[in-house]
């Protein structure tokens, strides 16, 4: 075989040599073409794979790790809570609306794979800064895309996050997340277990769509991807519903073995793994799969990435069971292969062996890529000088222009997009620190939230990573939740660049540490490199996913103040420390500085607090302060409760601007009514924490701060409400 | 009361309307596939929200074919209650059960937010236990809610006073601000001339319940029940 | 085996909210002098009928069922053998 | 004044979900035969400008940066004087 073949699939000459070793032969171009997928990093994490077991996975909560469709936790009573969070940011930055829509299609499937309805979406999305018309474009199409796949699903989505800044300029991130409910006793399997039990191929048919889709998304972006045409596909949402609620009447019926999406590589990777994760293998006839387009090859039905299709073994003899309800819906169920004992893949067209690999050589031989990590050298350009940075003079006016930074002000334009009711479980609609859906049938709620400061993994990857799960597991907090785990989607760049690969480890290593000492152990994931634009790599993003807890939703808390007169506490030190902030890139356009130190310790006694103190029903409300520091916090209290506050701000030696925009982490600020003081300060004292009482709620409908006795702030809920709500929508139209 | 709560293809609100009607008002609630014929002894049907066949072509035109609906037009021209929701609305308009159309926003999107309506009469088996002039906020879900009649269509749905619900503000004000997606004269809801089919865009199961924040929508169903329990 | 093609338009008189839309984009494009801009559908059919003839009023009677709403929409096609 | 009317379908090979559904509605519908449906979409523009090359050149423009998405579309167009 020439070396252009292998090389074409994306194959280096050593994997090559590799594979004719473990085939003990010249493979045929079929089994190079599987090859060639499985082996790629998105689907063999080659790259990843050494150092995401860094991550510490086990917990007593934790009822599936990674390695499955998505994680497992126990949320009491026999049930079970299974989420994942997976990137779709290849296809989106070339066909933003398909691209993002079949983002979250992919993400619902390997969740009600797992057997669990599917219950809330949540989507990070990360653009370069809203000023062109090719990010409007971009953010447009993809908050439509996912609007109207997750809308015609009929699975809210709740929440998310949108960041912008310039280093994802042609790169966008688009991270979605699913969250489903399940029985335990329900929960099912992605493993081809039970020799001679058949296999079936079920959903939509097959077409040529997307193949090498998987490698695809393991190259650079090149403006020669934008005619790379077939690698995007089109979704289709009213087949997913379909196949959604045939799936889940499947394994009501308790006829599944096992099930797994044909995800990234198809039809390929799902039969290997699934056979892989049983110990059995796997023999298909390509003649029986469905395909919609005439004179498909072998090749091209193994490699297919066309959506809405699963891989599904039920219990031998059932098949006809399958068949009438697959059929109810509307779709057809095939049979088109069994379960095997020898441990090999073996494709068959007709009568015809067209392909056999040993499952072991594609899944667990798969190549490791031990990269080094190394240190960069020179990072002086990203040392902070405040000196060279002069105070502002109008604060009211720097305040209101980082109110309409778009990282910043409202996502309603995103979120009224998205039916965030559908379910009637939404008891914390998109809006406050973290979501929050109720449980039917129990007095419980699951909240969820997904953070990432991309700029301060940038500027130091290690606290960046750890402050990434940190703020994700305060915004849970501030729901009034305890935090159970987390999914995470790291979007790297290149990873044979020294400099990115190194990023990677860092952040990793951070965010093990926050998750070991927070109790929110890693569930799943999903890697993402390769993201980066003809300006060089986007800056490292691990988005954290996190859900937790809440016990009574009676119990869970918003971030807007409710009641004048009630009083208003800082809880936590400020240290004012700007590296890394949105001021210093809204306001002075500077990525610099080191972030925010985070103290583990101080942080998880912060949250012991505000849990106990919503557990005994003593905070009216709680928010966290990040993006844009405690004025910025502040604000978005007042706004959203519709109110004012009279603020004293803590006593501070160094410059306004630090105090008022330093995004120093392990803050929350709360309001409660004045008679449940006494019992809070009992809470904090207990706990040790820092705390200052700001002030108190008024009805005047002003935002008014003063430092050491003069008004450094003074405006109305009205003017900031408008210019925080109406920037992106202003932008956009 | 019976309640038949029907599940077409891509239907995601029935399971909503479901839990309403039997868990927070108590009714008897039975989902009816599309595809059976309507059981005989139902007191109302309800078409619940979603998007019944993928909202492909136009949303409700697939739909409106399924076989049960034979029997929901038969059941409406016998003068059972029939309540189309979001779109359950569009496929009463496409199947010619009321009048006009349901046209894409005019801003284009999908737009989910509470939005108030003013209730313009109560002297409907659907709002018996509102005022005529209450507002009320009832959250929408929808793409494409922008009602459309025929001048000579809309002037005679006015004057035989079939408009039951209109967007406005949230002192009750008809305006264009108040209008969300560019429904004509601001029409959210609508009756047919006998009084037995409503049809609405806003999603009266999404405030029914003190949990989830508003509970508005729940004396729609709380009329429905007055009405067939005073009929009885 | 036969081709038809029907063309969906919103009627005159009924606001095209999409048309709007691309026509307010283009300008801001710089794309000078667009007066009008209407969205329609075109729906391609492949049949296998006995005849043309067979074929229109097989289409006609699509259209007028599900493909068309009169309330807001009219419609045209053509056919042709392939 | 001109008239051009845009047409722009879905690339061959790309999945028409629409289509797909459309062509199961009008088989239980009893309409049979039916192959294949795909759905497009009509763009009409009126323009004012100089010449039918002006046009010709514009709305090629349009199509690459606004009507069509040449990933997953295709098009093509007619203008006419009016
Ligand atoms: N893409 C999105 N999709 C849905 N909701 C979003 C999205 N972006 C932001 N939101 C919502 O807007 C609110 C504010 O988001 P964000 O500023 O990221 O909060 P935080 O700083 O607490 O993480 C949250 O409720 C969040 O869920
Ligand atoms: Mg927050």
């Amino acid at each position: 075989m020439e070396p252009t073949v292998w090389r074409s699939m994306g194959l280096r000459d050593d994997e090559y040599l590799r594979i004719k070793e473990l085939l003990g032969r010249e493979p045929n171009y079929v089994e190079l073409g599987i090859f060639a997928v499985m082996w790629s990093e998105h689907c063999s994490y080659k790259t990843s794979k050494p150092v995401l077991r860094k991550f510490p996975t086990q917990g007593r909560q934790v009822i599936q790790g990674p390695g499955e469709n998505a994680g497992v936790v126990d949320i009491g009573d026999g049930q079970a809570v299974v989420f994942k969070i997976e990137s779709h940011n290849h296809p989106s930055a070339i066909e933003p609306f398909q691209g993002a829509a079949t983002g979250v299609g992919g993400i619902v499937r390997d969740v009600f794979t797992m057997g669990a309805r599917p219950i809330a979406i949540l989507d990070s999305l990360r653009f370069g800064d809203l000023d062109n018309n090719r990010t409007k474009y971009l953010f447009s199409g993809v908050v439509s895309g996912i609007s109207w796949y997750g809308n015609c699903l009929g699975i809210p989505t709740v929440g998310g996050e949108v960041f912008f800044d310039k280093s994802y300029e042609g790169n966008p991130l688009v991270n979605a997340m699913c969250i489903g409910l399940v029985d335990q006793d329900k929960l099912a399997k992605g493993a081809a277990a039970g020799i001679g039990n058949p296999v079936m191929a079920v959903g939509a048919r097959t077409g040529r769509d997307g193949i090498h889709g998987a490698t695809f998304a393991s190259a650079e972006l090149t403006e020669a991807s934008e005619e790379s045409r077939p690698s995007v596909q089109v979704g289709d949402p009213f087949m997913e519903k379909l196949l959604l609620e045939a799936c889940l009447e499947i394994i009501s019926e308790d006829l599944v073995v096992g099930m797994q999406d044909m995800g990234a590589a198809g039809l390929t990777s799902s039969s290997s793994e699934m056979a892989a994760r049983a110990k059995t293998g796997l023999e298909i006839d390509v003649s029986l799969v469905p395909v919609r387009e005439t004179g498909m090859t072998p090749y091209e039905i193994m490699l297919s990435e066309s959506q809405e299709r699963m891989l599904l073994v039920p219990k031998k003899g059932t098949e006809d069971r399958v068949q009438e309800i697959f059929e109810k819906w509307g779709l057809k169920a095939v049979k088109v292969g069994r379960v095997i004992e020898e441990r090999v893949l073996r494709i068959k067209e007709g009568e015809n062996v067209v392909a056999e690999i040993p499952v072991q050589a594609l899944v667990d031989e798969s190549p490791v890529c031990h990269y080094k990590v190394v240190e960069p050298l020179d990072r002086e350009n990203l040392k902070l000088d405040l000196d060279a940075i002069p105070e502002p003079a109008d604060y009211n006016q720097v305040l209101k222009s980082l109110l309409s930074s778009p990282t910043i002000a409202s996502k309603e334009w995103v979120y009224e997009q998205y039916d965030h009711g559908v379910g009637i479980n939404t008891v914390v609609y998109p809006g406050s620190d973290a979501a929050v859906m109720r449980i039917k049938g129990t007095s419980k709620g699951v909240a969820a939230s997904t953070d990432c400061n991309g700029r301060y993994c940038y500027l130091d990857p290690y606290e960046g990573g750890k402050i990434a799960v940190a703020e994700a597991a305060r915004n849970v907090v501030c729901s009034g939740a305890v935090p159970l785990a987390i999914t995470n989607c790291l979007n790297f760049g290149n990873p044979e660049k020294e400099e990115v690969f190194w990023q990677f480890n860092k952040c990793i290593e951070g965010m093990s540490e926050a998750c070991r000492r927070l109790n929110t152990p890693v569930t799943g994931g999903n890697v993402s490199f390769y993201n980066e634009s003809p300006q060089g790599a986007v800056h490292p993003t691990p988005v954290v996913g996190m859900v937790g807890l809440i016990a009574d939703i009676d119990n869970r808390l918003t971030q807007a103040f409710k009641t004048a007169g009630s009083k208003v506490l800082l809880l936590g030190e400020t240290k004012g420390e700007l590296g890394g902030s949105e001021y210093l890139y809204y306001i002075h356009k500077l990525t610099a500085g080191t972030p925010p130190g985070l103290d583990l310790n101080t942080e998880q006694r912060l949250h012991r607090v505000v849990l106990e103190a919503a557990e005994k029903g003593l905070l009216l409300s709680a928010h966290d302060c990040s993006e844009g520091g405690l004025a910025v916090a502040l604000a978005e209290s007042v706004i959203t409760g519709s109110l004012g506050v009279k603020v004293k701000l803590p006593q501070f030696d160094g410059r306004l601007d630090a105090l008022l925009f330093g995004e120093d982490q392990s803050r929350i600020i709360v309001s409660l009514s004045e008679d449940m003081m006494p019992e809070l300060m009992e809470v904090i004292n207990r706990h040790s924490i820092p705390y200052h009482v700001l002030g108190e709620v008024t009805e005047d409908g002003f935002l008014v701060l003063t430092a050491s006795g003069s008004e450094v702030i003074n405006l109305s809920t009205g003017e900031i409400t408008n210019i925080w709500r109406e920037e992106i929508r202003c932008r956009m139209s | 009361m019976k309640f038949g709560v029907v599940v077409f293809p891509g239907s995601n609100c029935d399971a909503d309307v479901k839990h309403v009607l039997q868990d927070v008002v108590n009714q008897d609630t039975r989902f009816v596939w599309h595809k059976d014929p309507l059981p005989r002894a139902l007191d109302c049907v309800v078409l619940p929200g979603g998007f019944s066949y993928g909202d492909y072509l136009r949303t409700g035109a697939i739909a409106r074919f399924s076989p049960v609906m034979e029997g929901v037009m038969e059941f409406a021209a016998q003068g059972g209650l029939v309540l189309g929701i979001c779109n359950g609305f569009q496929v009463l308009t496409e199947a010619g059960l009321l009048p006009g159309a349901l046209m894409v926003n005019k801003n284009l999107k999908f737009m989910c937010k509470p939005v108030y309506l003013r209730v313009e009469h109560n002297g409907t088996p659907f709002t018996n236990a509102l005022n005529a002039g209450d507002v009320i906020e009832v959250p929408i879900a929808h793409g494409e809610g922008n009602y459309f009649a025929d001048p000579e269509v809309l002037e005679e749905i006015e004057r035989n006073n079939q408009v039951v619900f209109r967007y406005c503000t949230r002192e009750g004000v008809v305006n264009a601000q108040a209008n969300p997606n560019g429904s004509v004269n601001n029409i959210a809801g609508l009756i047919n001339k006998e009084g037995n089919v409503l049809g609405m865009m806003p999603h009266p199961e999404r405030c029914s319940e003190e949990v989830i924040g508003r509970v508005d929508g729940i004396k729609v169903f709380q009329s429905i029940i007055n009405w067939w329990q005073g009929r009885k | 085996m036969y081709l038809a093609r029907v063309f969906v338009a919103l009627k005159k008189g009924v606001l095209d909210p999409q048309g709007e839309t691309i026509k307010r984009s283009l300008a801001s494009m710089d794309f000078p002098g667009v007066e009008e801009v209407r969205v329609g559908k075109v729906i391609e059919l492949k049949l296998d009928a006995v005849s043309e003839d067979h074929v229109r009023t097989q289409i006609e009677q699509m259209c007028k069922k599900l493909l068309a709403n009169p309330v807001i929409e009219e419609y045209s096609f053509e056919i042709m053998e392939v």
